[in-house]
């Protein structure tokens, strides 16, 4: 087991040597754009009644576990010029919406299940559409940034 | 490396024998043993031979050596590192107690007499016997 | 001795020529029956001049399957031969010499083996 | 009659049994990025499979010895010791995968966070492996696990375009998102996931719990050559449906939860519900497999007493191994190692460690001795031989492609 943790780090680190920004940051993006569609994907299921909550609420979850990886990965490259500066900055700037958008639809789930604040529920729809924000942005930036694979 | 250059180079037919024949990496060595009940045993590690002393010079006519034992155990360990347990350390299965060998090596005695399963017995009665269930048939 | 002891060693001739190495010993069973079944005598030793392991006997027996895994390995341990105990002067972990004059046998195996395929 | 149900019996537990975590993961990663452009690797493993499975099964049947225990009279201890070494590091990581994978199925059911699930899992497959006889405890898992046929179900109510599917699996090629690199990476991983090692070692040890005898082999070719196929078109499916749904909104899979959403897309909670218990069964079927595969090799190497169809005091070791394996899992696990990434590993080293298992197989269904007049036929032969050496080529490939692709990332 150690040999294969072992190897799983070394070529993660070279690959985090290696990579220039914006490599690394189509990279970031890519995952991204994944774990944010993940997210508006089982929201509309859970809206349309085809997913129960247990699923969707891990889904939620494991995404938040892997866009705080992936900005953690991200925020551990130095960008060197100005160019890249603006990168870095608008790259961890949409990956912190998408945590903000997830986040956020993971606390709605949750309310809903133990029925919390009634006075002022954050419905699910406001959720959605921040996550659908945060995946439009994030397809943009995609777009212009390729896989970087 | 040098590469023996004296290898004879007519081989005559050998001489017929009285019995079946076994080369010893190809029918003995690794082969599963089994007692007389069909309970695996151990595997043929290594075999002992009687009759032949290591580096003495062998008189002329001396009786052929014999296979006095299947060995078992830390010998194993030995023949892959490299280096050889004390003879006291070897766990010997007579020859006497073989009665077939053909994929198999069986044996016509019981593995409970053998030394050569005593880490089996250990495990069984301090461990396995202990666990609710394990001396039953699996449902 | 522990047979182990002996495979692999280095075979000379009785002027102290490499021959090769023991790549296996033969056992005939032809002695006075124990228990159960007859004693197993050393009848003598398969020298293979090219490799001290012996790869599965392809040398010794008709087998030519599987193409070409068979014939490499019998290629491979072309050259062997086997001496009988009477040749033997010295076996050891380094080094077996044999007498001066010895025979060299063909190793060939009659058949399969000992044990054919139990009929479960 | 009952023969015909023995017959389909022997089937439906082939299909259900076939699918992995290794299956299930790779085939979904693999669809979710390069749609059905890599299927053809899946075909590929299914030949083989079928080929080696059948080739132990009759040398376990006819000879009565298991594949291990060929391995080492064949290689000798040393190489065999090697060899000893390299599978049981592979088993133990897919055992550490399987029971991480039966974890995170019931988090999909319960909610409850899946690292609570591993002790609960790990014993339950101990329990079962320790009371429970090997005939039912495979039909069991076997058939429900074939509630993953909901997979291909949900293919067909997502009403894909058949044509670009086909268009895909037919004429494979890069996709522009993806490098050359990382699209081989993925053939292997598929490969080694269809191949996995564990199955020759279950499937011959398997045939000796059973006592199987040479009349019994055209039964167990045909639960081989129907059952795995059918097994193959289970995982093609599970790719089928991560190609329609989720490659189009750029969702790449990383975790089990997503694997599941194009099922609910297709077919609501009732299919996702069938899913889960196949993800579930299939899972845990594979742990049981996996779990005795290492007292199967580590026993048959050592000569050790082993087999279900003993009460465990006759086989101590064995049954001692095995629970000494399910800890070390449950260690691995508790540590936070994701077993999605394990997952990902342990096919990939399952595929460098394929012809460390395959050769001495190929070498003693050729030998008389053991075999009789029961040896390899010429086609076999030359089958065996051409997936030797692809074999060989994804076994060479795979750690230099493992660290250039940084594990497919």
């Amino acid at each position: 087991m150690s040999a294969a943790v072992l190897l799983c780090a070394l070529s993660q680190s070279v690959i985090a040597c290696s990579a220039p920004v914006d490599q690394a940051a189509a990279s970031a993006v890519n995952q991204g754009a994944s774990a944010v569609g993940t997210g508006v994907l089982s929201l509309d299921l859970l809206a349309k009644e085809r997913a129960g909550t247990p699923v969707v609420e891990t889904g939620l979850e494991d995404m938040a576990e892997e866009l705080d990886t992936v900005r953690k990965e991200f925020l551990d490259n130095v960008p060197a010029t100005t160019d890249e500066r603006a990168l870095h900055r608008e790259v961890d700037a949409a990956l912190e919406r998408a945590q903000g958008a997830l986040s956020l639809a993971r606390q709605t789930l949750a309310s809903k299940d133990t029925s919390a604040g009634p006075d002022n529920p954050p419905s699910l729809a406001n959720a959605r559409a921040a996550l659908a924000a945060s995946a439009k942005e994030l397809e943009t930036l995609r777009q212009r940034l390729g896989t970087g694979r | 490396m040098n590469r023996p250059r004296n290898t004879p180079t007519s081989l005559k037919s050998p001489p017929s024998v009285g019995g079946p024949v076994l080369d010893a990496q190809l029918h003995l060595l690794d082969r599963q043993v089994i007692d007389v009940d069909g309970l695996p045993v151990t595997t043929v590690d290594d075999i002992e031979l009687e009759g032949v002393e290591a580096d003495l010079p062998i008189s002329l006519g001396a009786r052929a050596p014999v296979i006095s034992a299947l060995l078992t155990g830390p010998v194993l360990g030995t023949r892959i590192f490299g280096g050889r347990p004390p003879s006291s350390r070897l766990i010997r299965l007579p020859w006497h107690d073989v009665s077939a060998v053909d994929v198999t090596v069986r044996l016509g005695v019981r593995s409970e007499s053998l030394s050569a399963s005593w880490v089996e017995r250990w495990v069984r009665d301090k461990i396995i016997r202990r666990i609710p269930g394990g001396k039953h048939d699996p449902d | 001795m522990i047979l182990t002891d002996v495979l692999g060693s280095r075979v000379l001739n009785s002027e102290g020529d490499l021959l090769g190495r023991v790549a296996d010993a033969r056992f005939v069973l032809d002695q006075p029956p124990g228990q159960l079944l007859a004693g197993a005598r050393l009848q003598g030793l398969i020298v293979s001049p090219h490799s001290a392991g012996s790869f599965m006997g392809y040398e010794r027996n008709d087998v030519t399957r599987p193409w070409p895994i068979a014939q490499i390995l019998k290629w491979w341990h072309r050259g062997s031969f086997l001496v009988l105990w009477e040749d033997i002067e010295i076996m050891g972990p380094e080094t077996v010499r044999l007498r001066e004059g010895f025979t060299a046998y063909h190793p060939g195996l009659q058949g399969a083996g000992p044990g054919q395929a139990p009929q479960r | 009659m009952k023969r015909l149900l023995g017959v389909a019996l022997g089937i439906l537990t082939a299909i259900g049994g076939f699918v992995d975590i290794g299956d299930l993961v790779t085939n979904a990663v693999v669809g979710s990025r390069f749609g059905l452009s890599l299927i053809w690797v899946v075909g590929v493993g299914v030949v083989g499979i079928c080929l080696f499975a059948n080739m132990s099964g009759r040398v376990a049947a006819v000879s009565g010895r298991a594949t291990f225990e060929v391995i080492r009279e064949r290689l000798g201890p040393r190489a065999g010791l090697a060899n000893l070494g390299a599978s049981f590091f592979i088993n133990l990581m897919t055992v550490t995968a399987e029971i991480g994978g039966i974890a995170l199925a019931l988090q999909l059911v319960t909610s409850i966070h899946h690292l609570l699930w591993i002790p609960v899992g790990a014993f339950a497959v101990w329990l079962v492996i320790w009371r429970v006889r090997f005939k039912i405890m495979e039909n069991v898992a076997g058939l429900l696990g074939l509630c993953l046929v909901v997979f291909g179900v949900a293919l067909f109510l997502l009403q894909p375009d058949w044509g670009q599917l086909a268009g895909q699996a037919m004429a494979p090629a890069v996709p522009q998102t993806e490098s050359a690199a990382v699209y081989w990476f993925y053939a292997i991983a598929l490969f080694g996931a269809a191949m996995t090692p564990y199955e020759v070692f279950f499937f011959s040890s398997g045939a000796v719990e059973e006592g199987w005898k040479v009349k019994d082999l055209v039964q167990s070719r045909i639960n081989v050559l129907a059952g795995f196929p059918l097994g193959g078109l289970l995982s093609v499916a599970i790719a089928g449906c991560a190609a329609v749904v989720l490659l189009p909104a750029g969702i790449e899979v990383t975790s089990l939860s997503q694997i599941v959403l194009p099922v609910a897309e297709a077919g609501g909670k009732l299919a996702l519900a069938l899913a889960l218990i196949g993800i579930l069964a299939a899972t845990f079927g594979a742990a049981l497999e996996t779990t005795l595969s290492s007292g199967y090799t580590l026993a048959q190497f050592f000569g050790w007493s082993w087999g279900k169809f003993r009460r465990p005091v006759r086989a101590a070791r064995f049954h001692l191994s095995m629970i000494i394996c399910l800890v070390v899992a449950i260690g691995v696990l508790a540590t936070g190692a994701d077993p999605i990434l394990i997952t990902e590993y342990s096919v990939v080293f399952s595929a460098v460690a394929l012809p460390l298992t395959y050769l001495p197989i190929l070498i003693v269904a050729n030998d008389p001795q053991y075999m009789g007049k029961h040896v390899n036929s010429r086609a076999v032969n030359l089958a065996a031989n051409v997936y030797l050496v692809i074999i060989l080529v994804a076994s060479l490939a795979a750690i230099p492609l493992l660290i250039i692709t940084g594990a497919g990332a």
